[in-house]
């Protein structure tokens, strides 16, 4: 019961902010709102375990909370550098002209 | 015993989904994107621990509250720095708060 | 509840693709992508496919947001502006999507146990797992044991990708002495 | 000083947990959900964040492409040997049972080898895709961006 609550409540969270994500002026909102949105995934999916009994499915919230993570990251890489391949030092900064 | 347990997790669980709502409405109601990261903090920080927390409490002590656990680690791990690159990308490339007088802008970029 | 679930969730999906559609910000298209293959693995969590969606957490989260990112340094920002509309495609995609929803209403109910494609040989692969192979999870031994040639040729086909791949934008051309570093002036 | 300091001292702590779950998925696939595939995929985005932080050149040279490339074309051979062992022991292509005197041993190597064919080659792959986009030093027109 209270877990049914707490999926519902994620559920229009997550509608909320990818609505958020899809109206978002600059791209910062944007990439703002799949992180977050991305959090919520790791909630719900944690949330959905309870709910069908099978709590085993958290290896799945795991891997998320891994790999959304990069995802944000290279996000972020390509609006500061344009590039994926620059490393995040200052030379790197320099170079790339920012 | 394990109504008390099932009460607090419930109190959790709720209060989780509360600030996760309160961010999420955040991020659709502020005015611009430096105001929204912190209604982002809202859901990545307490939303998160909290209904992990409640989590935990309805599982027991098994494998499922270990994992849970460390989801909770890695995200308080990991969102604050995704969300700490991200402020610095917009900042950098240019993009300014809304509604900083310009006096208050550092000296180059006037 | 887990119908309810799994309709918001199918509601969402649907509003991330027509916005795909939409946007003509390819960036945008890259990110909601992102958030399009969250949302399909935590469908497939609730419909019991779990391995399906540790590998579309994994390549769809992961892997191909970065790869189609990379994929956009190469090209530009913003896709070309289409002109006017023609009606020749759209009744083509109608007509085939009207044909597809006809076909559904034959198909039989979700998750029916005596469904012809339950019937077949997924019985004997249970049944074979628990008595013969002896491992809990049944999609490895699906994949790794009664498919097994299945699962070479899709080595062989992410080998033969690579190949492509390496052929195509593999070689580091005379101005990319170091990768990273940006080409020193551009000659208009 | 050094730039991002808080993104490279993350990484660093962040890599190890990602090749460590990879490792989980991969041998931990006949229990629970994961295999070859996944795993693969999981360390190829541990090899990713990697060159992401600290740049691709730097990355080429941790893990190098030749190695890669070696380790791509290996575990498909590994797979379609694990076939002919199969056909050597006296069955047919792929038939696991022939691999050790016992039926259940041999489908469990047959299948622990085969997954980490599997593995071996989507490391590779993916980490080699990602080198080679990576890699060119193409950059957007201001006027594209």
């Amino acid at each position: 019961m209270m877990i049914a609550a707490a999926t519902a409540g994620l559920l229009v969270a997550m509608l909320i902010v990818l609505l958020r994500a899809i109206a978002g002026p600059s791209l910062y909102d944007r990439a703002l709102a799949v992180n977050s949105f991305g959090t919520k995934i790791v909630l719900l999916i944690a949330a959905m375990g309870f709910l069908t009994g099978r709590p085993e499915f958290l290896d799945i919230a795991l891997l998320y909370a891994l790999v959304n993570f990069i995802g944000t990251i290279a996000m972020l890489k390509f609006f500061r550098y344009r590039h994926l391949g620059v490393a995040s030092t200052a030379k790197g900064k320099a170079e790339s002209g920012l | 015993m394990s109504v008390i347990i099932d009460i607090l997790a419930g109190a959790f669980l709720a209060l989780g989904t509360v600030s996760v709502l309160i961010g999420s409405f955040g991020i659709w109601r502020l005015p611009d994107f430096y105001t929204r990261l912190h209604a982002a903090g809202i859901t990545d920080t307490s939303g998160l621990a909290l209904m992990l927390i409640g989590m935990m409490l309805l599982a027991g002590w098994t494998l499922v509250t270990v994992k849970l656990l460390f989801v909770l680690l890695l995200i308080l791990l990991t969102s604050p720095t995704a969300t700490h690159a991200l402020a610095n990308a917009a900042y950098t490339v240019g993009l300014r708060p809304l509604g900083v007088p310009e006096q208050d802008l550092p000296e180059k970029e006037r | 509840m887990e119908m309810f679930v799994d309709m918001v969730l199918m509601g969402l999906l649907g509003i991330t693709a027509v916005a795909i559609v939409f946007t003509r910000h390819l960036f945008t298209a890259t990110m909601l992508a992102g958030a399009y293959s969250l949302t399909c693995a935590a469908l497939f969590v609730n419909l019991d496919a779990v391995d399906v969606a540790l590998t579309e957490a994994a390549i769809g989260a992961g892997i191909s947001t970065v790869l189609l990112l990379g994929t956009l340094t190469l090209t530009r920002r913003r896709e070309k502006a289409h002109k006017g509309f023609s009606w020749p495609p759209f009744l083509v995609v109608a007509v085939t999507g009207a044909l597809l929803l006809y076909g559904t209403v034959d198909m039989p109910a979700f998750g029916d146990p005596n469904s012809p494609g339950m019937r077949h040989v997924v019985p004997e692969y249970i049944a074979g797992t628990r008595d013969d192979i002896q491992i809990p999870n049944i999609v490895t031994a699906i994949l790794a044991s009664y498919r097994g040639f299945d699962t070479l040729g899709e080595a062989v086909v992410i080998f033969t990708a690579l190949i492509g791949v390496l052929l195509m934008v593999g070689r580091r051309r005379p101005d990319d002495e170091e990768a990273g570093t940006r080409r020193p002036e551009r000659h208009p | 000083m050094r730039h991002h300091l808080v993104l490279r001292v993350v990484s660093k702590l962040l890599i190890p947990f990602i090749i460590l779950y990879g490792l989980y998925v991969q041998f931990h696939g006949d229990f629970s959900p994961g295999g070859g595939f996944q795993a693969g995929a999981l360390v190829a985005a541990a090899i990713i964040l990697y060159a992401l932080i600290f740049g691709v050149d730097r990355a080429r040279r941790v893990f190098s492409p030749a190695v890669l490339t070696v380790m791509a074309a290996a575990g498909v051979l590994l797979f379609a040997l694990v076939g002919y062992a199969a056909l050597l022991g006296g069955g047919n292509y792929l038939d696991y049972d022939y691999l050790l005197p016992s039926d259940t041993a041999g489908q469990h190597v047959g299948i622990i080898t085969v997954e980490f064919g599997v593995g071996l080659t989507v490391t590779a792959v993916m980490a080699l895709v990602f080198f080679a986009y990576a890699g060119r030093t193409d950059e957007i027109d201001d006027e594209d961006w």
